[in-house]
């Protein structure tokens, strides 16, 4: 609950936080605060400073336009999304965020935060590798776009580096997707869960077993198929006191099929 | 605007407005707790998991140990002291809660009456099911549950 | 938390024991290493800030070698001390000849971390840690490369 | 979705007794009015001027030497006013009371580790500063060198020579041993046709997890020597008699006040450790000291419940499936020190043959100490650990003997013409009907459509599973019974104390020795006083919590062990009988008739014949304290009348291990439906039933709230609470992130019943009650047994079945299977 000193500040435009990420290694951007602050609690990580990022209105907003895309602002909250006409187009976003921890964490969570801390357990960064989105993330210079599947790189590390800030996310347009999990309790903690999406080529990405989102591309789109495809994925799960890696490697099939299933059903 | 590690914050709790000098570090529900000595709002973890500290922040229900006090210049807070209608008389859903013995230690109360409230300011005909997915994020040692949702259920119309 | 693994250089034994035994070689292979000291032949510190995304963790890094024979195998503890937090480590490596010119290092390690980051949780740690290694071996890679 | 089922022809032992007063009756709580407001006050609430907060440094190692501990940089850091080190601890205070008799009475266990660590999170340090952060980072700055040694967290492996040992002066990690028999163990396994051998069984290491920590707020008067301790310590009587010696200073020294608690269930009962730190703190740094401890604090230090190992276990069944005995050898993990323990090595035997007839029973028991936290009591302290195995015992037989579950309870259960009932250790089941609990359990879980059930979950590709839990919450300590566990100790019976006043303008005034946590005892003591003296609970004020200074306490005081409602509810009844008496006796004297001719009715007492003839007890309260010239010199009447309350316990038999150990028996029979996904192993809980008897009910509202709570807490504790360590003894769910207790979202639809056995023993006829004996883990269990028999009838071996457990369960149920052995003649 005690987090260490640090500094604080709140900027209004993308400019003048990229301006302040860039004056101090030590700096990080604060979105909803719903991981960061927690670590920040455990002194497990500690910023020098927090660039809090709710006051940028140019991060918030969700476009869709004439050919589906949607282009989401990094600090939309879960509740935005859930609640948003515009993202009714990709209703899996929705029903997603509608999952994911509890009303208060919903308030404050960010679609942003989420990717960028990347937690293993996260529900967004294998739906948004599954769904085949674009990040696009703004540094000091220059502005450019990372496919998902590119974007995360471990456990709290993703491709928006020191001093760069996430700004939006583009999903294209599409509705056969699948989302499944086992989580501890309803609506809990993910023990392993699994994005999958038919619009086009099928994509599944399983979440919880390894440091980012794994990607495959099943052969076909039954069952079997899938569930071959993420066993010659050679998962090396983490053990811990919720799952043994053998206990996640076999759920990992399991929701993987149970996703892609989903997904065929709207399809 | 350069980053500080204290500044002087201005909040409006329960209609009331506060001028407080405030380390960065400092959570939300320090403050609303230590500093404004608004003491009904509780802590029960330190991983934002158990709700006791949720509170009403410009009209958004958030637990108050993931929000720094900073965060909340300029901020409307309510919380469970203001929810009394006036003095003497009570919320409906703190008499809801009290009629179905919605409560024991009384710890987990304020946190979960300011979630109930936020459900059905919003949703004032919740259903059973909705009303379990509003109340999911404050944990009740307890009573299970089920009288609480009983409670908030019958406030609900 | 054990992990294990079996690694090939394109490089003789010798070369790779030489790497491996070289302190200087060892620091640059670690993550986010800020300095390096080195005491003697068995024992060596490194402050290292270790890359989480949300912010580094500083820690430092006692290394002793524990055990060796010449030029097949060696073991190694180290220890880091943080904020609170301890990571305690002991390896193992094993190199043998596949031939000329190739080496296949097999190596264990044995990680347990306590204190606030060891509470975090295993489904966060193991991978951080997983990836860590893989890093070091990565960059082993490239000081047996240089060494060549 | 809550639904009571009342029975339909309530089982009343003193049948003719009237209806009449407030008890029985769910007048609206006095708590509730502060507590919704936000009013209450907790001992965080309570604040000081120069108020220093404290933190603790902890052990990251679960066994270490201290090499040097120096606090010189956190004391340099601005803001800080000071530290404590087990050093000092070491030379101010004397190590606590250890209950056990040697090698456990050897152990040394101070308030702040002294020399050596035992267990990640033992207390090292203290800082105190201006603020909780500043606190915090002074604490980071104090440099702790460790010698890290060998730990153990299996207490399997804890009496190995190779292990290393935690207590040095204890000579192992043996810290407590005893063997029970009772009957003729050898004769039933000889007339058995079946033997049932289970060889291992495994209850889990949890606990109920309050939302508030532990914590105090200490000050300390120079010119007193008194130290003020606002705290929620929910056992100051216990707390009280550890503290004194180790602090060496005299009980009236040490003053403990509670108001509002935020849940304890049994763990709040051994913070003394934390609290003699404050004390120190408080009279080293001339200021109140305020210590909130933290949930992973919390979870890493305090109060687990006994983990508990049943190992070669044998049944000894008749052809018809009569229960003839049985015997085992109990494996208690204590954790690092034995804060309330070894007492969980009798306390079991409270419920020794649990609800059924069997009268042969051999159980060795043996404690060790391993390197994790301290066990200490909670909700349903060992009898729970004790009961599950019981249950466990009946379902592996009815499964491996072809028995139906049911069947198995009704032949063996206690029967109610049995009533009460002695029990092969010489406990008496004071009253109850088993078999009719479990008739309206099947009722309300619709045990007629089960098959229909089964066959529609089924149809969807569920493994469909029913248990039953039938259980015991025994309550009112006989502490007599810590004399089984070391024949030196000089505590016996129990007691509880209250008093009742009458007061200038009438104000009726109580106070009570206990500490509550939400169980309601403001209500339920005025409802008690209120139908005595003949008022509305509304105009008796009870006070919150406790206090020292009330002089209204003995040495059990306290909220635990199921016993409020005898003990504190005997004393409140005694305490306004004796003040009815005086009203009377002032009465007579007033209106010049015998106190026979008198009642008290309507805030009146008054002639029974002529109402008109009455007296206000404001008048009572205004002539004894403010206008009493010219009464009788021999008038012995103060209107402030203290009772203490003593239950009618005899000292048992050390030698035999035999006598009546506790007062009451509730008993709680829940049933339980599972659906389990074979795929996953993942299961819900589809439908649940509660029935309990606690004989009187006062404020039947409040004892269903306490049947739930119980309930919530054991289907917690059946699916995902779990105190887990790896083999370095970092505990592995050190907060709600991993430790994942149920949400709204989580909990099962229920049904609740009851029926009504008024105690033949108490002042009341109720019982004890709300600890509900971990019902819910048994039937959880037993209906997890059922859904997965159809994949090769494993075994449920363990208390807490997460679903990875599950899924081991059904790919490998022979694993389970080697377990269990069945010799028939």
């Amino acid at each position: 609950m005690l987090l260490r000193e640090v500094e604080y500040v709140r900027p209004s435009s993308l400019d003048e936080a990229l301006r302040l990420l860039a004056a101090d290694d030590g700096a990080r951007p604060l979105a909803g605060g719903q991981t960061l602050l927690n670590v920040m609690k455990a002194r497990a990580a500690a910023p020098d400073v927090l660039v809090d990022l709710n006051a940028i209105e140019e991060l918030k907003g969700i476009d869709l336009a004439p050919n589906g895309t949607l282009t989401i602002g990094a600090m939309t909250t879960y509740t935005e999304l859930l609640e948003a006409a515009e993202t009714k187009a990709r209703p899996i976003l929705g029903e997603v965020a509608a999952t994911i921890a509890d009303v208060q964490v919903r308030n404050r969570g960010t679609i942003g935060g989420n990717v960028c801390s990347n937690d293993p357990t996260n529900h967004l960064p294998p739906l948004m590798v599954a769904l085949g989105a674009e990040m696009v993330i703004a540094g000091a210079d220059a502005e450019r776009t990372v496919k998902a599947e590119d974007f995360f790189l471990g456990v709290y590390l993703t491709a928006a580096g020191p001093g760069e800030v996430l700004t939006k996310i583009r999903i294209p347009a599409g509705r056969s997707d699948g989302f499944a999990a086992v989580t501890i309790g309803a609506d809990g903690t993910c023990i392993v869960n699994a994005a999958a999406s038919l619009n086009g080529e099928a994509r599944v990405a399983i979440g919880c077993v390894a440091a980012v989102p794994v990607l495959i591309r099943p052969g076909g789109r039954d069952a079997d198929a899938v569930r071959d495809a993420v066993r010659g994925a050679d998962l090396d799960p983490p053990s811990d006191v919720h799952a043994s890696g053998e206990y996640r490697r076999h759920l990992a099939e399991v929701v993987a099929a149970r996703a892609i299933e989903q997904a065929s059903a709207r399809s | 605007m350069e980053p500080q590690t204290s500044q002087t914050i201005t909040v409006t709790v329960n209609g009331e407005t506060y001028e407080r000098e405030v380390e960065a570090r400092r959570l939300l529900i320090h403050f609303i707790r230590d500093d404004l000595d608004l003491t009904g709002s509780h802590v029960g973890c330190d991983t934002g998991n158990c709700g006791a500290c949720s509170v009403i922040y410009n009209g958004q229900l958030v637990k108050s140990c993931m929000l720094l006090a900073v965060q909340a210049d300029g901020a409307r807070i309510e919380t469970v002291e203001g929810l009394a209608p006036e003095d003497g008389k009570l919320h409906a859903l703190q008499q809801s809660f009290s009629d179905h013995h919605a409560l024991q230690c009384g710890y987990c109360t304020p946190g979960m009456l300011m979630s109930a409230k936020a459900l059905l300011d919003a949703n004032p005909s919740a259903s059973e099911e909705e009303i379990r997915k509003g109340l999911q994020g404050n944990i009740c040692r307890c009573t299970g549950y089920w009288n609480i949702i009983d409670a908030v259920k019958a406030v609900a119309r | 938390m054990r992990l294990e693994g079996e690694k090939t250089f394109d490089a003789p034994r010798d070369t790779v024991w030489r790497v491996l035994n070289s302190p200087e070689a060892m620091a640059k292979t670690m993550p986010g290493v800020e300095s390096f000291d080195i005491q003697d032949e068995q024992h060596w510190t490194a402050n290292v800030k270790i890359p989480l995304g949300l912010g580094g963790l500083k820690v430092k890094i006692r290394m002793e070698k524990t055990d060796e024979r010449e030029p097949e195998f060696a073991t190694l503890n180290a220890r880091g001390e943080g904020v609170g937090a301890i990571m305690n480590m002991s390896t193992a490596f094993e190199l043998s000849e596949n031939g000329p010119g190739s080496t296949s290092m097999k190596w264990t390690a044995d990680v347990s971390i306590a204190g606030p980051v060891g509470s975090m949780g295993q489904r966060v740690l193991q991978p951080i840690v997983n990836q860590q290694v893989g890093n070091v071996l990565a960059s082993l890679e490239q000081q047996v490369e240089a060494a060549k | 979705m809550t639904e009571t089922l009342s029975p339909a022809q309530p089982l009343v032992v003193e049948e003719g007794e009237e209806q009449r007063g407030f008890a029985g009756t769910n007048v609206p709580r006095k708590e509730d009015k502060r507590l919704v407001q936000g009013q209450g006050v907790y001992f965080d609430d309570v604040k000081r001027h120069g108020m220093g907060y404290a933190h603790f440094v902890r052990s990251p190692y679960a066994h270490a030497n201290i090499t040097s501990i120096d606090v010189s940089k956190a004391e340099a850091l601005e803001g800080v006013y000071g530290t404590l080190i087990g050093e000092e601890v070491a030379a101010l205070t004397d190590p606590f009371f250890q209950l056990a008799t040697p090698p456990g009475a050897h152990i040394k266990d101070y308030a702040l580790a002294v020399g050596k660590v035992r267990h990640v999170g033992e207390p090292v340090a203290i800082v105190v500063a201006a603020t909780r952060e500043l606190a915090r980072d002074a604490a980071d700055l104090v440099e702790v060198d460790y010698e890290p040694l060998g730990a153990v967290t299996d207490a399997r492996r804890a009496l190995d020579p190779e292990t290393p040992v935690l207590h040095e002066e204890a000579g192992s990690n043996l810290s407590w041993e005893g063997v029970y028999e009772w009957g003729d163990v050898e004769g039933a396994f000889a007339e058995a046709d079946h033997v049932v051998k289970i060889s291992e069984l495994h209850f889990d290491r949890f606990n109920s997890t309050p939302l508030e920590c532990d914590g105090a707020v200490v000050e300390y008067n120079r010119g007193t020597g008194q130290w003020t301790i606002h705290t929620n310590n929910q056992f100051p009587g216990f707390a009280a008699i550890m503290m004194g010696p180790a602090m060496r200073t005299g009980l009236d020294k040490l003053r403990f006040v509670t108001q509002d608690i935020g849940g304890g269930f049994g763990n709040k009962i051994t913070s003394h450790p934390q609290l003699v730190a404050c004390c120190l703190l408080a009279r080293k740094l001339h200021r109140p000291i305020n210590w909130t401890e933290w949930r992973t604090e919390f979870h890493l230090t305090m109060s687990h419940g006994n983990e508990r190992w049943f190992l070669d276990t044998e049944v000894a069944v008749k052809a018809d499936g009569t229960l003839l005995g049985f015997r085992t050898k109990a494996l208690d993990d204590a954790g690092a020190f034995l804060r309330y323990e070894p007492l969980g090595g009798v306390i079991w035997a409270q419920v020794t043959p649990g609800c059924y007839r069997w009268r042969n029973v051999r159980l060795d028991f043996t404690q060790v100490v391993t390197n994790k936290a301290p066990c200490s009591p909670n909700r349903g302290y060992s009898r729970m650990q004790h009961l599950w195995f019981t249950e466990r015992m009946i379902d592996i037989v009815a499964h491996e003997l072809g028995l139906d579950p049911v069947e198995v309870r009704k032949k063996n259960y206690v029967k109610a013409e049995e009533m009460p009932y002695t029990t092969p250790n010489g406990c008496v089941y004071d009253s109850g009907d088993y078999a009719r609990m479990l008739d309206v359990a099947l009722e309300l879980i619709g045990y007629e459509g089960l098959a229909e059930r089964r066959a529609d979950a089924e149809s969807r590709g569920k493994l469909f599973g029913f248990g039953i839990g039938s259980t015991l919450d025994s309550g009112t300590n006989n502490f007599g019974q810590s004399r089984l566990i070391n024949p030196e100790l000089q505590f016996s019976g129990n007691n509880e104390v209250a008093t009742v006043k009458l007061d200038i303008f009438g104000e009726i005034v109580v106070t009570l020795g206990t500490t509550p946590q939400g169980q309601s005892h403001e209500t339920t003591a005025a409802i008690v006083v209120a139908d005595i003296l003949g008022v509305t609970p509304d105009d008796v004020n009870v006070r919150a919590g406790h206090d020292t200074y009330w002089n209204s306490h003995a040495g059990f005081s306290g909220t635990y062990a199921s016993q409020f409602a005898v003990t504190g509810l005997g004393a409140v009844k005694g305490a306004a009988e004796k003040l009815a008496g005086e009203i009377k006796k002032l009465g007579s004297v007033i209106l010049g008739c015998p106190e026979s001719e008198l009642e008290l009715a309507d805030g009146f007492v008054r002639m029974k014949a002529n109402a008109e003839a009455a007296l206000p007890l404001m008048a009572c309260g205004a002539i004894i304290n403010a206008n009493n010239a010219g009464l009788p010199e021999d008038l012995d009447v103060t209107l402030n009348a203290r009772y203490v309350y003593r239950p009618p316990f005899e000292l048992p038999d050390v030698e035999r291990k035999y006598g009546n150990l506790t007062l009451t028996y509730a008993a709680q029979v829940h049933a339980a439906l599972v659906e389990v996904d074979p795929e996953t192993g993942v299961y819900e809980i589809v439908q649940y039933a509660a029935i309990d008897d606690c004989g009187k009910r006062i404020h039947p509202q409040i004892v269903e709230g306490q049947v739930m709570g119980a309930t919530a807490h054991a289907l917690g504790a059946a699916t995902h609470e779990t105190f887990t360590y790896d083999a370095e003894g970092n505990l592995l769910t050190p907060n709600f992130y991993d430790y994942h207790v149920p949400h709204a979202m989580d909990m099962p639809p229920l049904k609740t019943g009851y029926i009504e056995s008024p105690s033949p023993f108490t002042a009341l006829g109720t019982k004890g009650m709300g600890e509900g004996g971990g019902a819910g883990i048994h039937a959880v269990c037993a209906a997890l047994q059922d859904a997965l028999a159809p994949r090769g009838r494993p075994v449920v071996y363990d208390s807490c079945n997460p679903y990875h457990r599950v899924w081991e369960l059904l790919q490998d149920p022979e694993a389970s299977r080697r377990r269990v052995e069945v010799i028939s003649k």
